[in-house]
């Protein structure tokens, strides 16, 4: 028996986000911004943030997301999965083409997933190592067989993660030399139009679009502006009409709140809910001992740095698992910004005042605060911190290669632990060379067993016990520092309506957007 | 004429020195009137100035106090600048002493080693250095050095050039006085005052060099500098023009008082072309 | 002809000083921590040893060190700069889509400061004594004492936000869809705020320079002499001074030149102006390397070619260099 | 064959000029009288710091920064040149007074042609277009006799002797034929034949225009040369101021007479015998060549400094070589003392090979052979008290500080400057600083010194005491001297035996009195001749 998870219409998507009461206009080209420049626009072969943001509209996954994480149809029309959880057939839209006129067909999608990805995308691999086979039956059906049950599968079909490229151009050639590289063919509602590097990635409007109507927008702009500061006077002067989160600092956004016809919303990022951490060294040092770490935990004034550096958006984690995370345990007790508590657990382990090293993350102006902040909140309660300065590929190098003792970094949670959370805590997953496993080198047997009983547990039921234990353990042991849930707020002028109406934002945002001018 | 008179002949030099030793004093009182770390939280952010007691230059982002960062950025601007001039000095002088005073092959593998750090532009080298040495008050004062050291080779050298067939140089030699001595007794006090000079606005660019460096980032995370403050204060700088206002003009007083100290010297250890200049 | 031979050494000595430069900042990129691979799958949130080996194995970042460099340098000498890792466009189109924006900045900086420098030094110059050429010099010495990235942050401030008289950033207006002349008036307009701001200290530079040079030749004998044939001031300031002033600056212009390059990261990156110098300092922090040696590569060999034009410009400007025999 | 009775053509009445505070005096010039009549030469002599140059300067309204005239009037044509505006002096400079400077190297615009630097003075006084300016120039050029004046009309300064360009300063004094022109040292900066033809031009253009020539010199052979009148100055005052011919043979004053006595005279001593035979110095076939490195624009050059050399110095005795700029007499001497490297020949040191000596060994056997230089500015450390720039010698060949110090006091008293050794340079004038160089080369106790041009920057008396102070040590101490100089006839005065040199070749050689008295070749005679006021001289004696 096959349950239908969603049959959803993705045409009324928008009465579901606006009160709106006027329809919808056509035309018009919106100026927004994207920083960094990205390296490409080839989703599935880049997958960092400013890829994802511009070529989220010109590519497509098989889902898109709400906010409230639930899959809603995208090129695939419904969805069903067998009763073990095990065998997910996929139905395709019709009548949908490529930006060059191909119609995209069940053998694109297996190309993309089981050679395109499996080739070249690392965070679709993980997924796919739990995928058994890959099957297209006619032109408009895909069957997925799992090799056993995988409680986050059905979040893993976004966009950004599990593009579709089209077989026609990269089948047998070298992926990475694809004369169509630069210039990307996807299915989206926007076709690439022109990139002047440097300055401006203009997307068009693409006319065949598979829902009627849509996109609404003749064209979007990318501007390339590489200072802060200028960034918000580009938006101050009425250059661009929609900032990005992340794309101005964190002190500028009250002020550029306060401005005539200008929106803020918090929503759409729930998809990849930031959740950032101080990474501590388990495996050497102060940081070994764990009363070391909850005495970080208490001397760090987290409130402040949400209330201040980020301006009182994002919001202060209980423990290891986010908000945004399913299963999440609210059961326990906070560790609140309590320095005497610190010095009390600092002399019970007899810290002797060995320097610490601090690796703040060099991805902006509020980082470098928070590490200062952070610095000397430890610095106050008596850790020896140096504050070591690098740039990316030091940052990554250092984490790579273990060589901090706290370091700051955030992690996307996916919107499911076995996605976004149990990689930062599986003995499994310490590997050395990249930053983003387990860098901190926890080790707990127990931990192991949870985390892989719960990822592959259905239903639901079984996996949040399992959790709930999880999340006691961790808590206690401190194995990484929480610092907070990152709000990722994004402005907009508001005659632009319908921008954020899924779980990634402006990332696929500009689908349903309309200007009312 | 002593050597003060001269100097002081010169009104901008001498309100120079005024300014660079109320910086030197600012510097040297940081740790007596701001006992506290100037990296510690104290009031709410973004306090403008003059609006509570204690913060007459407000507070920053974090609710830092603006003058503890001031005072205690002097000593750190003033000590990047002096180090990497005297590291830069250490290179420069040695190698353009070197090739200035034997010529021939030795000044030719020299000066080419020099032309070749000038051909890389400056301020990319100093980015590239910093970046792969990682910042830190060290490889930023190493970085500086690296870059500014070839123009103090090719004064030394010409200096030199000028000086090594003097008669008194080639009466040295015909008395048989080494090399060695003839460089460092003879020739060398004689090329001292076009290298004070020269020193006196290095440290000058090194401090600009510096605030350009932290500026992009590739500041030292545990000291607080004039050019951190700038920096971190960029992006505020619509909400809050006093954070980085102060530093600024900190930084232009400290250039400024240094440039024309630099001229005084010059004026004072050049007595004739003083009276022309006058 | 003997000229041409000249040139042609200078060029050769210059293809020589460009492979150890090469060479000098391949290893010193080397040093550097992290690896373009490690970045770009930094990037992407994500990464596994596969996709690493991938990306090493692509970049040729898995051969020994001497094997890299040596198909670099082989590249290079066949005017191939490789592929940039992060940007996956070949070196040699990238810079040359950056360069024009640079060489418009700097050289339009160059030329202004040069020309306002030249004329404020020699303003300053010929009233040494009155209080307008002590404020010139002040003014000088303000400039150059200012930090190149404060002028440009409160110039932005200034003229585009509360005076909204120029664009903040970019080169031009973007979906403007200007042609010709349209264009080039926008570029222009672009133009002014970030080359001003970087002409301002070169400008400081060349005026108290000017003035000094000036102050000096002014003293040499053949002032003497003209003033002996009843010549008028200005025309010995102009025609004897000022000329023979300038022979110092074109040294210094020259070596100015090359600098600027480097010096238009700041300005660049404060005004979003698509140039090299913007470019340079991204493939830094990507460590980018072929990009960054192409760049580095290329900043050298303005930096010469520079010099060779220096030396040349000061040929024509000084007859004891040009006729000597 | 001056009209002392007609209207002078200025008239300087008690002029005084001032120099800025901190100088060495209040007045560069005191009370200053004297005319000038057109058709006559009027020669202003003096020693440096005498002041003569100040009244002519400020005639030209040319007085440097700061000094100025503090009182006084100069009636030029009815109006007093010293109150002036800039714009009225301007007018008559260059058109009614000329005026030409000391330096033909440096008073030239080193960027212009020649021809646009003479057809400038017309520019300046608004005469003529531009091709006739071009014209005029070139007439100008071919008057005051440049060779091939087509070509010299495009050339650069540079690219003219110093004979020439001071030619062109002349032609472009000269060109809108001025009432009075002012010639400032005109011929010190050259050599002895090129002073002579341009003495001669001077004379000869005077006399064809009639115009009123104020000369200023600080050598009694040029007045001698050419004077109608003289004014002789000392500390910015006259002393003596007359005819030139009653000046010359009757000086009515003690400074002018110590001045012409000053000079050295053209009576040779009788030559010593030496004392031994075997030479001390052997210089055999000796050469050397300078290669400059070609620039840019620049082909490499090479130029003989020396070609097949020879001569010897046997031990006590003083050997002049004698030549003017360009000749390779000091290359010659820096060969010797081994300041350059000869490229072949043969340098021998009593015997010992002083020509291939390297490195160290080179450093161990420099005691033996002494310098004295021509600068007395800058053969000084000016940072070194005088007593160490003495001592530093003996000190670096071993003896003790102590030693060296004390030994330096003695030097300083034998060269008659006691007690001065803890002074600096600054605080010497020229003739004593060049007593202390001369004690610096005693104190190594050398077998040779080599001086080379050792009293030429210095003024004509203090010239005398030097060679006084020379020969008094050369019998004291029974030196050895090799006497570089381009001044035949103080070579004469002070040498056994004279070396001739021209191109880096030895024109002729002998002992004194023979190549002074009875020189065989040409070109030896011609520098003979060349000496300014030789033919007075040897009329008086």
């Amino acid at each position: 028996m096959k349950t239908p998870l969603a049959l959803a219409i993705a045409a009324t998507a928008f009465t579901l986000s606006g009160a709106h009461a006027d329809e919808p206009r056509h035309g018009g080209t919106i100026d927004t911004i994207i920083q960094p420049e990205p390296p490409g626009l080839v989703l599935g072969m880049i997958q960092n943030d400013p890829t994802r943001k511009v070529a989220g509209n010109i590519y497509e996954g098989l889902l898109s997301y709400s906010t409230d994480l639930e899959p809603r149809p995208q090129l695939a029309e419904s969805w069903d999965v067998d009763d073990d959880g095990l065998v997910w057939t996929f139905q395709l839209r019709e009548g949908v083409t490529w930006h060059d006129g191909e119609p995209f067909t069940a053998e694109d999608v297996v190309f993309s997933a089981d050679v395109f990805h499996r080739e070249l995308n690392p965070s679709a691999r993980a997924v796919l190592d739990h995928v058994e086979s890959i099957e297209a039956d006619g032109d408009h059906t895909v069957v997925f067989t799992l090799k056993q049950p995988f409680g986050p599968f059905l979040l893993s079909f976004e966009a950004g993660t599990f593009t579709m490229v089209p077989k026609h151009l990269y089948e047998g050639t070298d992926f990475r030399d694809n004369e169509h590289n630069s210039h990307p063919i996807g299915t989206g509602p926007f076709k690439f139009e022109n990139w002047d590097r440097g300055t401006v990635i203009e997307l068009v409007r693409n006319d065949d679009y598979y829902v009627d109507d849509l996109p609404y927008l003749d064209g979007i702009n990318w501007h390339v502006i590489p200072d802060g500061a200028s960034r918000a006077v580009a938006y101050e002067n009425g250059t661009v009409d929609v900032l990005p989160n992340g794309t101005v600092e964190n002190f500028d956004i009250p002020r550029l709140a306060e401005l005539d016809n200008t929106c803020m919303t918090e929503e759409g990022h729930e998809y990849f809910s930031p959740f950032a951490m101080l990474w501590m060294n388990n495996r050497e040092g102060p940081t070994e001992d764990k009363r070391f770490r909850q005495a970080v935990m208490y001397a760090m004034d987290r409130e402040f740095a949400r209330d201040v550096l980020w301006n009182g958006l994002g919001n202060v984690p209980l423990s290891s698992f986010g908000s945004n995370a399913r299963f999440q345990h609210d059961g326990l007790e906070p560790y609140d910004h309590d320095p005497d508590r610190a010095r009390e657990l600092l002399d019970e382990m007899g810290y002797d005042g060995e320097e610490v090293r601090l690796l703040p993350l060099p991805y902006g102006e509020t980082w470098t605060r928070w590490a200062e902040a952070v610095q000397q909140n430890l610095r106050e309660v008596g850790i020896n911190v140096r504050t070591q300065s690098t740039d990316v590929g030091g940052w990554n190098q250092r984490l790579g290669d273990w060589d901090y003792d706290l370091a700051f970094t955030f992690l996307y949670q996916y919107g499911d632990p076995a996605l976004g959370i149990s990689r930062t805590y599986l003995s499994s997953n310490i590997e050395r060379g990249s930053p983003w496993n387990n860098v901190g080198g926890y080790e707990n047997e127990r931990v192991d067993e949870l985390f892989n009983e719960a990822a592959t547990a259905f239903p639901d039921e079984e996996r949040e016990s399992l959790y709930r234990e999880v999340q006691e353990i961790l808590h206690e042991d401190v194995p990484v520092g929480w610092l907070m849930e990152l709000g990722f707020p994004t402005l907009y002028r508001c005659d632009v309506n319908d921008l954020v109406t899924s779980g990634v934002g402006v990332n696929d945002g500009f689908k349903d957007a309309w200007l009312d001018r | 004429m002593s050597f003060f008179a001269r100097f002081a002949q010169n009104r901008g030099a001498l309100i120079g020195l005024i300014i660079l030793l109320t910086i030197i004093a600012m510097a040297i009182l940081a740790p007596l009137l701001f006992p506290e770390s100037p990296w510690r939280m104290v009031q709410r952010p973004f306090l403008p100035p003059m609006e509570v007691d204690g913060f007459p230059l407000g507070t920053d982002t974090m609710g830092r106090n603006v003058a503890a960062g001031l005072m205690h950025g002097a000593w750190v601007s003033l000590l990047i600048g002096l180090v990497s001039t005297t590291v830069a000095l250490a290179i420069g002088v040695p190698l353009g002493a070197i090739a200035g005073y034997y010529g021939g092959l030795i000044d030719d593998a020299l000066m080419r080693f020099t032309e070749f750090f000038q051909t890389i532009p400056n301020f990319a080298l100093a980015i590239v250095l910093v970046a792969i040495m990682q910042p830190s008050i060290t490889s930023i004062v190493l970085a500086i050095a690296i870059v500014s050291w070839p123009p103090v080779a090719r004064l030394v050298r010409a200096e030199f050039l000028s000086l090594r067939n003097r008669e008194y140089v080639e009466a040295a030699r015909l008395v048989g006085q080494s090399n060695t001595t003839i460089i460092l007794r003879q020739i060398l006090p004689n090329t001292l005052s076009p290298i004070i000079v020269l020193a006196s606005l290095m440290v000058a660019t090194a401090i600009l060099l510096e605030s350009a460096l932290s500026f992009l980032g590739l500041g030292d995370p545990n000291v607080m500098s004039w050019g951190y403050m700038i920096g971190a204060a960029r992006t505020v700088i619509r909400q809050a023009w006093w954070l980085s206002f102060f530093p600024g003009v900190a930084i232009l007083l400290t250039v400024l008082a240094l440039n024309l100290v630099g001229e005084g010297l010059d004026d004072a250890l050049n007595p004739k072309l003083a009276r022309e200049r006058s | 002809m003997l000229y041409v031979r000249l040139i042609l050494m200078r060029l050769l000595k210059a293809v020589v000083v460009l492979f150890m430069i090469i060479i000098f900042n391949f290893v010193l990129i080397q040093l550097a921590p992290g690896d373009p691979a490690a970045i770009l799958a930094g990037e992407a949130g994500a990464t596994d040893e596969e996709f690493l080996r991938q990306l090493r194995e692509r970049f040729g970042l898995d051969q020994p060190l001497y094997v890299q460099l040596w198909r670099y340098v082989s590249g290079v000498a066949m005017l191939d700069f490789g592929f940039s890792y992060r940007q996956q466009m070949p070196v040699l189109d990238l810079i040359l889509a950056r360069l024009p924006a640079t060489l418009l900045l700097t050289g339009t900086a160059f030329v202004l400061s040069l020309v306002l420098g030249i004329v404020a030094g020699s303003l300053a110059a010929a009233r040494a004594k009155k209080a307008s050429g002590s404020i010139i010099m002040a003014l000088a010495l303000l400039f150059y004492a200012t930090p190149l990235f404060w002028v440009a942050l409160m110039s932005v401030v200034l003229f585009s936000v509360y005076l909204d008289l120029l664009p903040a950033y970019g080169m031009y207006t973007v979906g403007a869809g200007h042609t010709s002349l349209a264009l080039v008036l926008d570029v222009g307009k672009h133009l002014i705020l970030p080359a001003s701001t970087l002409a301002l200290f070169f400008m400081a530079i060349y005026t108290r320079m000017t003035r000094a040079s000036m102050l000096e030749a002014s003293q040499q004998d053949f002032v003497k002499t003209a003033r002996a044939k009843g010549l008028k001031n200005s025309v010995i300031q102009r025609r004897h001074i000022l000329r023979n002033a300038l022979l110092p600056i074109i040294t210094l212009a020259g070596l100015q030149a090359g600098q600027m390059v480097g010096g238009a990261i700041l300005t660049e990156t404060v005004f979003a102006w698509p140039g090299i110098g913007r470019l340079m300092f991204e493939a830094l922090q990507q460590r980018d390397y072929n990009l960054l040696l192409g760049i580095f590569f290329f900043s050298a060999a303005l930096v010469i070619l520079f010099n060779i034009i220096t030396d040349l410009v000061y040929g024509l400007a000084d007859p004891r260099i040009k006729e000597g025999s | 064959m001056t009209d002392s009775q007609a209207t002078p053509l200025l008239s300087l009445r008690h002029v005084s000029i001032a120099l800025p505070k901190g100088a060495d005096r209040a007045l560069a010039v005191e009370d200053v009288s004297y005319d000038v009549f057109r058709g006559e030469i009027l020669c202003v002599v003096g020693e440096s710091g005498s002041g003569k140059s100040m009244a002519a300067n400020a005639v030209m309204g040319l007085l440097p920064k700061g000094v100025y005239t503090s009182g006084g009037e100069a009636i030029f044509d009815g109006q007093d040149l010293l109150q002036l505006s800039e714009k009225q002096h301007r007018t008559l400079r260059g058109l009614r007074i000329g005026m030409i400077f000391q330096e033909p190297m440096t008073a030239l615009n080193p960027l212009m042609r020649v021809g646009a630097q003479i057809s400038e003075v017309f520019e300046a006084h608004g005469q003529f277009n531009t091709r006739e300016r071009q014209q005029r120039a070139l007439a100008l050029l071919t008057e005051v006799g440049i060779p091939d004046p087509d070509k010299a009309i495009r050339a650069y300064p540079f690219q003219l002797s110093g004979g020439q360009r001071q030619r062109v300063m002349i032609a472009m004094a000269l060109a809108l034929e001025p009432e009075l022109l002012i010639a400032d040292e005109p011929t010190t900066a050259l050599d002895v034949t090129t002073q002579a033809q341009i003495l001669e031009l001077i004379r000869d253009l005077q006399q064809r225009r009639g115009m009123a020539v104020m000369f200023i010199t600080h050598d009694f052979g040029v007045v001698a040369e050419i004077a109608n009148r003289v004014c002789v100055m000392r500390y910015g005052q006259i002393v003596e101021l007359g005819e030139a011919e009653a000046v010359l043979k009757h000086p009515s004053h003690d400074y002018t007479r110590a001045l012409i006595e000053a000079i050295p005279s053209d009576v040779i001593p009788e030559a010593r015998g030496a004392e031994t035979d075997t030479p001390l110095l052997e210089v055999v076939g000796l050469n050397k060549v300078f290669r400059s490195r070609g620039g840019l624009f620049k082909p490499a050059r090479e130029v003989h400094a020396l070609q097949d050399v020879s001569f010897s110095l046997v031990k006590g005795e003083t050997i002049g070589i004698v030549g003017e700029s360009g000749s390779g007499k000091s290359t010659l001497g820096r060969c010797v003392v081994r300041l350059e490297r000869p490229d072949s020949g043969t340098l021998s040191l009593s015997g010992t090979d002083f020509m291939h000596l390297q490195g160290e060994a080179l450093r161990r056997e420099r005691h033996r052979v002494q310098m004295i230089f021509q600068d007395p500015y800058a053969s000084l450390n000016p940072r070194h008290r005088v007593g160490y720039s003495i001592a530093q010698g003996p000190i670096a060949n071993g003896t003790s500080k102590g030693q060296a110090m004390a030994k330096a006091k003695e030097l300083l008293a034998l060269v008659g400057l006691e007690g001065t050794d803890d002074r600096y340079p600054h605080e010497f004038s020229g003739g004593q600083r060049q007593r202390i160089g001369i004690a610096r080369a005693l104190a190594m106790q050398p077998e040779l010194i080599v001086a080379d041009e050792a009293v030429s920057a210095l003024d004509v008396s203090i010239q005398a005491q030097i060679l006084e102070l020379l020969e008094e040590l050369k019998q004291k101490l029974s030196l050895s001297l090799l006497f570089i100089t381009h001044d035949l006839r103080v070579a004469a005065q002070i040498c056994d035996h004279i070396v001739v040199m021209q191109h880096g070749r030895i024109v002729e050689q002998g002992p004194a009195r023979e190549v002074f008295l009875a020189p065989r070749e040409a070109y030896t005679r011609e520098l003979l001749d060349a000496i300014p006021g030789r033919e007075q001289a040897l009329a008086d004696a």
